[in-house]
């Protein structure tokens, strides 16, 4: 199995190379080293929110809020930062992380205890998320001035010429990555999706495996939402409008099945990535902006096609052992 | 167990439960009071609810959305889902736009509205029944690209200079102040209505709903039929097209942004189960209505468009728990 | 590759290893280990909506002995596993291990306690390797606590291989077939040290080589002191590996007693509350001109040259050993599977089904193996189930007509002597048997003229296994004609007119059912013979 | 009862400091008007349909006048119609509905004062000319792309300024950040980057701050200045321009009531005192001018980010 996931990864990976590859080929720019980091550094919350994505996914479950518990946790530090600029940020990365795990926990429960179809709490969490951001802020936006140096600097410190938000990022796939293969937890996100009834006699409790994906997407969403905020230095109502869709299409991308139980962190990573080579390439290479919504399109239901396939491989054949016994 | 050994056949009764009790203890009737309650906090809250003006310029809130949540209703119960109804509405008015520009007369637009939107949804309807793809990303994807073409076909542009006579479909009354959509919408739901409830069609839709593999096990071509809901579902989102480019006037690549979830949401609201198996046409319709009401009663109050949308999320999620609490709360009791 | 039929077994259960043979030990029941049960039930109840599953029932397992618990579809034995498993908590009624009372709230509880189960589906994970499966929920932690892969896949393999399976512990299970699954699933449940193993009908799916090291292990099981509770329809194997019995009889226990001492009879009387006599009521109907001719039917993985005739009256045995690909090329007769080359002629009228509706239309029916996935529209309530096929019969230009789908419905399943409150009850709330007969029912309704029956009665009680035999025999008797698919040897011997034989996705032999051997059809499946006539 | 006059101040979109700020414009006049009662509306996505059910509920209130800012010229006036049709005084403010759709409309200064502006306010900067990129909002924002049209038109006044390049940023964040970062990778010499939107702007100066660009690469544009105070400060912008949004809310209300309270017709030629900030001539077109747009730099930011 590793193996063909494998497989699967490096392939995105190729194609991303050669889009860089090519994109180079007619603005030398775009493949130096220091523009490829800004690239990763800008696509860093999108691989965050994959990750987040990736857990509830796995397990048959899907979460179309985390765009908006980004806004609210995001619009909810930059408040705090304009009321009270003495809070160090590190507190307040602290915090945000545990409301945006609350968001999050407030989805879980739903699905939990009152079995309500994943899509249907986050189509609702969607709209009432964004809505309080509204609420909280009373439609005005927290601009530059009202935040402190150190809340907007905290992202951009660099070290080892990459930013502060990208090394969070890495430490993020990293955790994400060593939970999915070396703890229980991880493997019971994909036991929960391949066959839950077979994850119940396995003792896994599937209701709560799902609560806990939830809440660790909600909390990635919320520490994103202080990246966000800290990186554009800017809270309102819109940040991050329409993000939901595309941490989805990240996932698929990357190969994660809609279905449940195959993916890999690796893969969700890279279909983000995938995403923002893409966003950063066009403009660029002189493409119209108008084009980028209907390459991104076709970019999704290429990868659902070849992914389809890919799944669809193994399985036994009773010709063949025949022949080969 | 004596009568095991008798050779006679047990006889086996039709249904156990009352039926006129169970249709008290239906969804419907649940929506039907929310409803009736938001009608009347309505005329509370507002002197200017009760006009009849104001109940039809009401209309004009959802039947678009509606008109497709009709058709929605039948995809979701059969399982699948539609993310590009909104993107499909941008892509037929953009293209009726351009016919604009040729000089193409309103029968001609009309049927380059819905043979555009059958077309994106036969689409669909290939890349899922051919091809075996799941239904949500592969409508992640092809929202992305219908809205994408016309972005990419309009730019900063925008389309006008629509007949005059083509306003007709979208602002155009019946009688009085019935208006032409309302009567669409409502002969429409009649349709879907039958098509669900009273035909073949609609049990094989509810059966594949149920467990795909055995009703195609059972003699269903599931495929065709799936493939079938996804052309309706684009033919639906055609007429929406239609009917709101003839009421705007105009055509903007962004046009009708965002409405697949308030859609979905109709349709879920009306107690169609996401999951597929389980719906009514008469829910969806009182999910609109009800719809409509909260979005008008709010803004009769000057809610601000956002804190109606928290509303609307609440209502969603409250409608959908309240019953499930309310069966855990009885468990819990006996 | 071949497995060879009998061959020594050296098996390993955790701690001990040693060499077997493979046929059971008697009398290893004494005295002392009779009187201490390890596991103790008394008084469970159990209610679903509707339905009472168990009624104060009381059970007792003993180390070291083989307790078989016996009843029809739908009495409550599976509902028992999933409460001495942790999924389902009991209403009321206490669980005593080894004299202490326990509650077992989770899967994982239980699996404290010493109790493990192999249960009724085979409940594991196709994305993950076998060795995971086995492991799952309780693998091998290095010193950080992580999983350690290493360990896992190394004690996995070592479990399979004394196991005598023949699998490679880092395979995906998704490429594995059925049979191989529940050795998987075997496994996993030996992977763990345990006192109490509850085995829930687990040769259902297997053939008669794996059934073989089953029994062996099971025996091996009963040395190392263990209670097995054994769960099973079939009587000849009840007889073979158990020591005691327990009947259920809708969800209450009516007797229990030990094996040696029961007649068959008598237990059959207990568990139907009246005696089935003929199990294989097989009637000779008057065989009739071809109805249906297969020639040289092939697809490119999973059959090849598949040709056979089936005459009107008759009664067309498959035989072969799980996952010879019968299923397939029933499933190629019936439009689901495509095959790429071959011809099906049905009354001299030669049909190309390109899916299931076509078939029907041409008067096959087939009656699938996966009951639950793809038998029965779970959701829908019975009597819509059995019109689904004949909608259009039931409807004035395709307007549904209630009554006559309630007419239809009623007619066919009352035949079949169906167990339901009512016909708009949903067809998942009945039992695996009554579930059975809804498909059935459904298909007769559309008056086919070949019905394919794959593995009719897997899974199903004495009684009701009795009424699907006599109702082939019915059918033929009417003019249809049956094909049977079956790795059941008795059913396959007692009900078809002839057999087909089939082995790696091809016809290893065809039998006429005079005198015929059953160590015959065995060795040609097995690939040990081939037919010389 | 008595006679008030309910204005309604409709906005694209809700959310939006500038908007924000036109609506307490709107409440000081009101305060000064004395009868009148501001409805400050608008929808959650600013699309021209969501707008339509704001309008349809201000006319189900029968309030006095609409005040609007459209999210499209043709796809309003329908429904504008029927409001006027109803007796409601209806005006556009800030982006414009096409005639037939509303009585007047007021422009917070002329369009080609504002195109000249935003090309000035680079110029300004740039004494050998140089090359030079629009970073606008959404690609159907009537009134941004009337600006950047009239701004093409002055662009040969300017010597050595040269255009290389319009985006667009939609406004959003994070998508104006990256087109931004896309201007700055893909024109090595860029320098300037004009933004005639609020969100634009703060990303581009971001953008350009973060790639250590400050002092090669000006930001200007259209702007409010609390929110660019601090790219003003750190250099990344040396000036941007904006019209008064307070007084542009506070102009629309004055006007909107005029006509309501029929104190004025709205005809060309008509003069419409407007307070505080004096009066407007509507002209040919049906249009009238608020006033120029006024430019923000190192000396005044910090008097004005405080009030808007
Ligand atoms: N989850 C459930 N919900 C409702 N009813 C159930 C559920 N599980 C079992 N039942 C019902 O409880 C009764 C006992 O079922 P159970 O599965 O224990 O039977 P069984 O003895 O194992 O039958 P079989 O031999 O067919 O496996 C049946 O009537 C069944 O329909
Ligand atoms: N590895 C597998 N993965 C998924 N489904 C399988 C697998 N193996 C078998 N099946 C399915 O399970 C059922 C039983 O499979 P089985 O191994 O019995 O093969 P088969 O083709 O049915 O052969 P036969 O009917 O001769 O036993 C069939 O429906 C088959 O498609
Ligand atoms: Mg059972
Ligand atoms: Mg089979």
């Amino acid at each position: 199995m590793i193996r063909l996931l494998k497989q699967r990864e490096v392939m995105l990976l190729a194609i991303i190379a050669i889009i860089v590859a090519l994109v180079t080929t007619r603005s030398a720019g775009f493949g130096r080293p220091g523009n490829l980091t800004a690239i990763f550094n800008d696509t860093a919350v999108l691989m965050m929110l994959a990750c987040g994505q990736l857990v509830v996914i796995l397990t048959r479950s899907i979460d179309l809020s985390l765009a908006s518990n980004l806004a609210l946790t995001g619009m909810i530090a930059a408040m705090v930062n304009a009321a009270m600029p003495g809070i160090p940020v590190e507190v307040l990365i602290l915090g945000c992380i545990v409301v945006g795990g609350l968001l999050g926990m407030f989805n879980g429960l739903l699905v939990w205890k009152l079995n309500i179809p994943p899509i249907v709490v986050t189509l609702g969490t969607l709209t009432i998320y964004r809505g309080t951001v509204f609420l909280v802020s009373g439609g005005t936006w927290v601009n530059a001035v009202e935040m402190s140096d150190r809340f907007k600097s905290f992202t951009r410190a660099e070290f080892l010429s990459l930013p502060m938000l990208s090394w969070i990022a890495i430490l993020v796939i990293a955790l994400f990555a060593l939970m999915m293969l070396r703890t229980p937890l991880g493997r019971a996100f994909y036991a929960t999706g391949i066959n839950p009834t077979a994850a119940t006699y396995a003792g896994i409790d599937v209701g709560k495996t799902k609560f806990i994906a939830f809440t660790l997407a909600g909390m990635v969403a919320g520490l994103a939402g202080y990246l966000w905020v800290s990186r554009y230095v800017i809270a309102s109502v819109d940040v991050a409008r329409g993000l939901e869709l595309q941490v989805v299409a990240a996932c698929v991308i990357g190969g994660v099945s809609i279905a449940g139980g195959i993916g890999t962190v690796g893969g969700a990573v890279l279909g983000a990535l995938f995403l923002g080579v893409i966003n950063n390439a066009l403009p660029v290479i002189g493409v119209s902006p108008f084009w980028q919504m209907a390459i991104s399109g076709a970019a999704i239901i290429t990868a659902v096609i070849f992914n389809a396939r890919g799944e669809r491989r193994g399985g036994r054949i009773i010709l063949k052992t025949a022949e080969a016994g | 167990m004596t009568d095991a050994a008798e050779t006679t056949h047990r006889h086996i009764p039709d249904r156990l439960d009352n039926p006129i009790k169970s249709a008290v203890l239906s969804w419907e009737t649940l929506l039907v009071l929310v409803a009736v309650v938001i009608f009347i906090l309505n005329s509370l809250a507002s002197p200017y609810f009760l006009n009849a003006w104001s109940l039809s310029d009401l209309t004009f809130n959802f039947t678009e959305k509606a008109v497709i949540a009709l058709a929605m209703a039948l995809l979701i119960t059969s399982g699948e889902i539609d993310l590009s109804v909104a993107a499909i509405i941008a892509l037929a008015s953009t293209l009726m736009g351009m016919a604009v520009q040729w000089g193409v007369p309103t029968p001609g637009l009309v049927a380059i509205g819905i043979g555009v939107g059958l077309a994106c949804g036969a689409f669909n309807g290939a890349l899922v029944t051919g091809l075996k793809l799941p239904s949500i990303v592969v409508t992640i994807g092809t929202m992305s690209l219908f809205r994408g073409i016309s972005y990419a076909i309009l730019g900063d542009r925008a389309y006008g200079g629509y007949p005059s006579d083509f306003s007709f479909v979208g602002q155009g009354y019946v009688w009085w102040v019935i208006s032409f959509e309302l009567v669409l919408f409502v002969f429409a739901a009649v349709l879907f209505w039958f098509a669900l409830h009273r035909t073949n069609f609609g049990r094989q839709i509810f059966a594949i709903g149920n467990n795909a593999v055995a009703a195609q096990f059972s003699g269903v071509r599931v495929a065709r039929i799936k493939f079938v809901l996804f052309c309706l579902t684009g033919l639906m989102s055609g007429i929406a097209a239609v009917m709101l480019t003839a009421r705007l006037g105009s055509t903007r690549p962004s046009i009708a942004q965002g409405w697949e979830l308030e859609v979905i949401t109709m349709v879920v609201l009306g107690g169609v189960n996401i999951l597929g198996g389980a719906g009514s046409i008469t829910g969806v319709v009182l999910a609109a209505l009800i719809m409509g009401l909260v979005t008008f009663g709010l803004g009769l109050l000057n809610v601000p468009g956002i804190v109606m949308s928290i509303f609307i999320g609440g209502l969603l999620i409250t409608v959908i728990a309240l019953p499930i609490l309310y069966r855990m709360w009885r468990e819990r009791r006996a | 590759m071949c497995p060879a039929v009998g061959m020594a077994i050296s098996c390993h259960i955790p701690g001990i290893t040693l060499p077997l043979v493979g046929r059971a030990r008697e009398g290893v029941l004494t005295q002392e280990n009779m009187t201490e049960p390890v596991l103790t039930l008394s008084g469970i109840s159990k209610s679903f909506p509707g339905v009472r599953a168990l009624h104060d029932v009381a059970l007792e397992l003993y180390p070291g002995e083989v307790t078989a618990l016996i009843g029809e579809n739908g009495a409550g034995k599976s509902t028992l596993v999933k409460i001495l498993t942790g999924i389902y908590r009991p209403d009321a009624g206490e669980i005593h291990v080894r004299g202490e009372p326990v509650s077992l709230p989770t899967a994982h509880a239980a699996f404290e306690k010493g109790i493990t189960a192999i249960h009724q589906e085979t409940v594991l994970f196709d994305e993950l390797t076998v060795a995971e499966n086995v492991f799952l929920g309780h693998a091998p932690r290095t010193r950080f606590k992580l999983i350690d892969w290493k360990k896992m896949r190394a004690e996995a393999q070592s479990l399979l291989d004394s196991m005598g399976a023949e699998l490679r512990a880092d395979t995906r299970l998704k490429e594995l077939g059925i049979a191989k699954k529940h050795l998987v699933g075997l496994a996993r449940a030996l992977s763990v040290e345990a006192d109490v193993v509850i085995m829930d009908e687990p040769t259902a799916a297997l053939s008669q080589k794996e059934i073989e090291d089953l029994y062996v292990l099971v025996e091996l099981l009963k040395e190392e002191g263990k209670a097995i509770l054994f769960i099973s329809h079939k009587f000849d194997e009840i007889y073979r590996v158990a020591d005691r019995f327990t009947v259920f009889r809708d969800g209450e226990m009516v007797g229990k007693g030990m094996i040696k001492e029961t007649a068959q009879d008598e237990i059959v009387r207990m568990m139907v509350g009246r005696s089935v006599d003929h199990i294989f009521p097989k009637v000779k109907a008057e065989i009739g001109e071809v109805v249906l001719s297969v020639e040289g039917l092939s697809h490119p993985t999973e059959f090849a040259d598949i040709s056979f005739a089936l005459r009107r009256g008759e009664i067309l045995g498959f035989y072969g050993l799980v996952g010879a690909g019968r299923t397939e090329v029933m499933q190629a007769l019936f439009g689901i599977t495509r095959p790429s080359g071959g011809s099906i002629t049905i009354d001299g009228r030669e049909i190309a089904p390109r899916s299931a509706a076509d078939a029907v239309a041409a008067g096959i029916v087939y009656v699938p193996e996966e009951r639950g996935k793809q038998g029965v529209v779970i959701g829908l309530p019975i009597f819509q189930n059995v019109s689904l096929p004949s909608l259009k019969r039931t409807s004035t230009s395709s307007v549904l007509q209630l009554a006559q789908e309630f007419a239809l419905a009623r007619t066919y399943t009352e035949r079949l002597d169906l167990r339901a409150a009512s016909l708009s009850q949903d067809v998942g709330t009945l039992s695996g048997g009554n579930q059975q007969k809804v498909v059935i029912a459904k298909w007769l309704a559309t008056n086919p003229r070949v019905i394919i029956l794959d593995e009719p009665t897997k899974g199903i009680d004495i009684g009701s296994k009795a009424a699907v035999h006599a109702f082939m025999s019915e059918l033929v008797g009417q003019g249809l004609c049956v094909i049977m698919v079956s790795s059941e040897l008795p059913e396959v011997m007692g009900m078809s007119d002839r057999v087909v034989v089939m082995r790696e996705g091809r016809i290893a032999g065809v039998f006429d059912n005079k005198g015929l051997d059953p160590v015959t059809l065995v060795e040609t499946a097995a690939g040990i013979r081939s037919q010389a006539a | 009862a008595y006679a008030q006059t309910r204005i309604a101040l409709v906005v694209k979109s809700l959310g939006n400091g500038f908007f924000e700020a036109a609506a307490r414009g709107a409440e000081e006049a009101a305060g000064e008007l004395g009868d009148v009662e501001i409805i400050y509306t608008g929808p959650t996505e600013p699309t021209a349909e969501a707008q339509i059910e704001v309008v349809n509920s201000l006319i189900a209130q029968q309030v006095d006048a609409i005040a609007i800012s459209a999210n499209d010229p043709d796809a309003l006036v329908p429904a504008l119609q029927r409001a006027m049709q109803r007796g409601i005084t209806v005006i556009s403010w800030d982006s414009g509905v096409a005639p037939e759709g509303r009585e007047m409309h007021l422009n917070p200064s002329s369009n080609d004062l504002i195109g000249n502006t935003i090309i000035k306010l680079s110029a300004d900067h740039l004494p050998d000319g140089g090359d030079v990129a629009i970073l606008s909002a959404t690609a159907t924002a009537t009134n941004q792309n009337i600006w950047i049209a009239e701004a093409e038109k002055v662009l040969p006044d300017y010597e050595g300024i040269n255009l290389v390049a319009t985006v667009y940023g939609d406004d959003q964040s994070d998508k104006s950040y990256r087109e931004a970062q896309g201007l700055i990778s893909s024109y090595p010499g860029l320098k300037a980057i004009i933004a005639p939107t609020t969100v634009g702007i703060v990303a581009a100066a971001q953008a350009v701050t973060d790639a250590g660009k400050i002092g090669e690469i000006n930001v200007t544009g259209l702007a409010l200045p609390s929110e660019m105070a601090a790219h003003i400060k750190s250099g990344a912008s040396q000036s941007f321009a904006i019209w008064n949004p307070i007084d542009l809310g506070y102009s629309a209300t004055y006007i909107a009531h005029a006509l309501a309270t029929d104190a004025a017709t709205a005809e060309p030629g008509a003069t419409i005192s407007i307070g505080r900030v004096g009066e407007v001539t509507i002209g040919e077109d049906g249009q009238a001018a608020m006033a120029e747009p006024f430019t923000y730099d190192a000396s005044n930011i910090d008097e004005f980010a405080t009030i808007f």
